[in-house]
């Protein structure tokens, strides 16, 4: 048998997946329900300091090759949402926490607050492609993920995880700069700039009309995106976009990720989709003669 | 192929004063409960349940807050998006069935209504509304069974909220099931007393909805999605649940007084 | 009846839809065949200064969202290219001459070349993801791609439609370069940086590693790059992009593009994809009240 | 899900001092005459004819030059990828059919051979290969019908070319269909020698391929491309063709001699 269990800057998971921050988890009744059906970990929802509403509907489109979404980070602040990580900690979740804002201070702010909730980790979102005037979209300069990443080291003694874009020339010299700002791991890919138009009605599809692309389309993306960086950092990366099957789990794995995030195939394959894939991965190890998750981290680089 | 279809409205219909129905046909399918997402270009897209399954289907509307406003003035030929349908169904259990309607909820139940009695249940009505020009759905309720009418004016049937009109049908008659959609507080009252009665009970319940697919988390109650796990629920589902008649999720996600 | 004609910068087209490069356009005879199967115009492979092989196989995975192909540039070169053109003339069809070089004047050269072959407009390829050294390369800065253009203007008299990337921060900047350049149009986009791995073999499935993802994949990204690319700049756009059908045609005109480019749909659909596109696109445009093409364009910015 | 499948390698036979049949399992189809892109890992993805179309598929692979040659040392156990099945079928025409290969183009035609003996046609082969030791499936023929042998220096059978055995065959029975597969130059002359004698004639070619899905343009001849419009053609597509005997493509996209 293939042991699936890993480890993420110290974050031990009982096997590599973890729900991705924006689906299922602006509640703790949801992200305990996402835990007990497989994931390793969950990833909050993208805490802000304020309740922020987010963009009016549709925020959602599903196209044929992915999902399109401008849902504008929607979310009950870092306030209220103490009860939700209580109510995720309560049914035994692994909680990592992902926060933004619209400064260094405002990361650190959260982040240091979500450190007091008894999360694992902290995830920062370096990376929304269709908030504006966020630290997402301040962070498309290296200069500012340091910055940012640095501060929120300065106020948690957690392990911190920014959040890259895949909307850039070189997600590398981003990873370089997360690195250098003392992070402990990179999470790659959030969504890409994207946009789909209704013919019949002559307008963009999303109420916002720009959106953040995932799901299948995106995967190539992302493993390419996890390749590059694996090369140039010696932190831990998190691979994250249209993995929805153990063997997509592995194209990431293999190409250097430790861990993996799920979001989009919950759509199609329901919260079954955790159980789905460590089962296929671990029978694909197997069959490659792997005994552990950990051996065939970034083996496609040979 | 994109999930979202645009159809032009073939009718519209007025049901009430502040309720209307839209009629279009749609490449889709569709059972007694389910829902779609219906776009209104440029101002929102919002969960309504299926009114009509058959090959024209429809929706009907309360004209309720800025979109649903927006909507009371489309005419046909507008055009409106439809993605879905989406949502679990009501299931008919045995033979005579007891449907308690509040307002706009009927809209929810009638589907059922008609197929429960086609496929031979005794179906029993109780309509409410705040008043007798307000009631929706009376005459398909009526040619599929039988109908009880209550008006909180009292102008139209049995004066007071329809829980209690159901309550003394309840007592009145042993029912198999009751179907239940309407305000959040009025299916807490209908829930509990078929739960006194031991009848079997599937509530419809309304949630503030955005991927309307299981993903953003905006419907959930306690730990279910309305979308997804729902929107119909039995008593046992709903019971201890804390959000149940008592609290909901503001689009931040705030939890707030139901 | 929808009137389909249309004009990029001059160019008279008898319908919006052209082949993409690289595909079916390496001989004069597939160019002939695609252009009588229906295409409005045909673009042809990107022609360098000399023959060039290309990458080993495989050269090409398909994937669940898309194409991932890593052909690596392989054209007979300039000179030998004269025949295959001269080919795709004699069948009347609507040429449009794709060049590369690994400078400014070697891509000024083959332009001058290609333009004496009698095509109809030059298109510069300013942006294959996955060939080193070449200027597609070095054309990842704003400078690079208004000195190319403005080098390829100087030396011919046809219109100039450089090909950018989606592998930036922001298309829009570039859009403005190649404009500021010279440019009479815009082709957007290229493929994105990607890459697939097969668990199986622990290996990279491509046997250059990384390659170009297209296909409907990208359609949403390409939309994007387009509505954007027509916010900034004064001249047409050509939309490419995961476009297989008449509706996916229009996203793309709707948002501002005056013609359309199909490559990767051909796997699926073969070459009856161009009338295909055609008939649903003159549908759609008949139902929401459109009697040609021009009147369509970028209506989704209204 | 990918396109490309990986495959171990069940069986590895040695056929002929330079030829070898890998057999796997894989979960595809696959009809007299198709082939598959057979991805060698690290070295070449080539196009192979399935030689072997059961349950346990099989490709028949001339070691030729770098990759084949790699190839060749797989044994049982070594895993391949492969993507297909692509291109045209054979399709039997009539009742007598004279089959004619030359070297590694045996593995191309006996699916057919087997297949269209099993329809019930009388089908000959004329096998041609430099030696007796280079014959190929002669066997496998010999029991779907009547085998005819060549070799370049007489060590078995017919001493010279197939396609001088072929017209021989030809001259003696009237064939409803000629089918081959070999060296251009030789399938040229059994095109030529077909049409003489109004025989219909189904030729399989080989070009180098990129993609084998109709896309890079690597394959072509004339204005068809030989890994979907073929690999097999009729004599009337190769009548009039410029490139037929005469020309091929190589890796640059270049036109040069067959
Ligand atoms: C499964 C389901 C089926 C429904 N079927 C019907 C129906 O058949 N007929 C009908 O009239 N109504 C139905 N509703 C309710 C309907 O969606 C809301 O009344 C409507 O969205 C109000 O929109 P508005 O913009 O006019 O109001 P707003 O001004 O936006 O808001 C008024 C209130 O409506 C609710 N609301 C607003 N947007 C949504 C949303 N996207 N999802 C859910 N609630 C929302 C909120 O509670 C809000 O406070 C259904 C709701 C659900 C969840
Ligand atoms: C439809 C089709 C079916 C084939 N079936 C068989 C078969 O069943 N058995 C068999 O032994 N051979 C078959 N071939 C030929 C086989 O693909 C080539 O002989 C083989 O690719 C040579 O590879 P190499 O790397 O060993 O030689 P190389 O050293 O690469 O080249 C030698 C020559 O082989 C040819 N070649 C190389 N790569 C390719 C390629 N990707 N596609 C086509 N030709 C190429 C070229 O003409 C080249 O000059 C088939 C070819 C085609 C097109
Ligand atoms: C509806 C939706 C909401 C999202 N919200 C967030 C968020 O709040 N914070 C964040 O870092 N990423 C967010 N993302 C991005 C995902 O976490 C993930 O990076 C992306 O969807 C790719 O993974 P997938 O293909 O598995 O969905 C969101 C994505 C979607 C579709
Ligand atoms: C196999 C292949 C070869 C390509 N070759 C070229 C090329 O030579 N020059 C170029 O500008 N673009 C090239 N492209 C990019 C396409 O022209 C096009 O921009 C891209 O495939 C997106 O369109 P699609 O989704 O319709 O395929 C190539 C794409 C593929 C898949
Ligand atoms: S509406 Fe998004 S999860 Fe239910
Ligand atoms: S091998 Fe690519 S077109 Fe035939």
């Amino acid at each position: 048998m293939v042991d699936l269990r890993t480890e993420v800057a110290g974050v031990r998971l009982r096997n590599p997946t973890m729900l991705a921050s924006g689906f299922l988890d602006e509640t703790g009744g949801s992200m305990a329900r996402v835990y007990e059906a497989g994931a390793g970990a969950v990833v909050t929802k993208s805490i802000g300091p304020q309740p922020r509403e987010g963009y009016p509907n549709p925020t959602i489109v599903e196209l044929d090759a992915g999902l399109l979404n401008a849902v504008g980070l929607p979310n009950p602040g870092i306030v209220e949402y103490e009860r939700e990580v209580k109510r995720a900690h309560a049914a035994g979740a692994v909680v990592i926490g992902s926060v933004f804002g619209k400064d260094a201070d405002e990361y650190a702010t959260v982040a240091a607050k979500m450190a007091t909730y008894g999360v694992k980790a902290i995830e920062l979102n370096l990376s929304c492609p269709h908030a504006k005037g966020l630290g997402t979209e301040i962070a498309q300069h290296e200069d500012a993920v340091q910055e940012f990443t640095r501060a929120v080291k300065d106020v948690v003694s957690l392990p911190v995880f920014p959040k890259l874009s895949p909307n850039v020339q070189d997600i590398t010299t981003f990873a370089v700069a997360a690195e250098k700002g003392g992070a402990d791991g990179i999470v790659a890919i959030n969504t890409l700039k994207a946009m789909a138009i209704t013919p019949e009605l002559k307008m963009p599809s999303l109420a916002n009309r720009f959106g953040g692309l995932s799901g299948p389309a995106i995967r190539p993306i992302g493993v390419r995106a996890v390749y590059d960086i694996c090369e140039k950092v010696h932190i831990p990366v998190i691979g994250v976009g249209g993995i929805g099957s153990g063997r997509d789990a592995l194209e990431y794995i293999m190409a250097g990720a430790s861990a993996v995030q799920v979001g989009t195939a919950i759509i199609s394959k329901g919260l079954g989709v955790f159980n789905e894939i460590t089962k296929e991965m671990a029978s694909l190890l197997e069959d490659a003669g792997f005994r552990s998750v950990p051996e065939a981290i970034g083996v496609a680089h040979a | 192929m994109p999930r979202i279809q645009v159809v032009p409205l073939l009718e519209v219909v007025r049901e009430t004063p502040t309720t209307m129905t839209y009629r279009f046909r749609a490449d889709l399918g569709g059972q007694p409960g389910q829902f779609l997402m219906v776009w209104i270009p440029r101002y929102d897209e919002l969960p309504m349940a299926l009114s009509y399954l058959g090959a024209v289907k429809g929706i009907t509307v309360r004209d309720y807050g800025d979109a649903t406003h927006i909507l009371a003035a489309f005419n046909a030929g507008d055009r409106i998006g439809i993605r879905g349908p989406y949502g679990n169904v009501f299931r008919l259990q045995g033979e005579k069935v007891l449907a308690v309607g509040g307002g706009s909820g009927m809209a929810s139940m009638i589907a059922a209504i008609e197929s429960f009695a086609q496929q031979g249940a005794r179906v029993v009505t109780a309509v409410g509304a705040k008043a007798a020009n307000e009631l929706l759905f009376v005459e398909r309720a009526n040619a599929s069974g039988e109908v009880h009418i209550a008006t909180d004016d009292g102008s139209r049937g049995f004066k007071g909220f329809v829980p209690a009109l159901a309550e003394k049908l309840v007592e009145r008659e042993k029912f198999d099931q009751v179907l239940t959609c309407g305000p959040e507080r009025m299916m807490k009252a209908v829930v509990d007393l078929a739960r006194k009665h031991h009848v079997p009970v599937q509530a419809s319940l309304e949630r503030y909805m955005k991927c309307g697919i299981g993903i953003c988390d905006a419907c959930s109650l306690d730990d279910q999605l309305v979308c997804v796990d729902g929107p119909i629920f039995t008593a046992e589902q709903l019971e201890g649940s804390e959000d149940f008649g008592h609290f909901r999720r503001d689009k931040s996600g705030r939890r707030v007084a139901a």
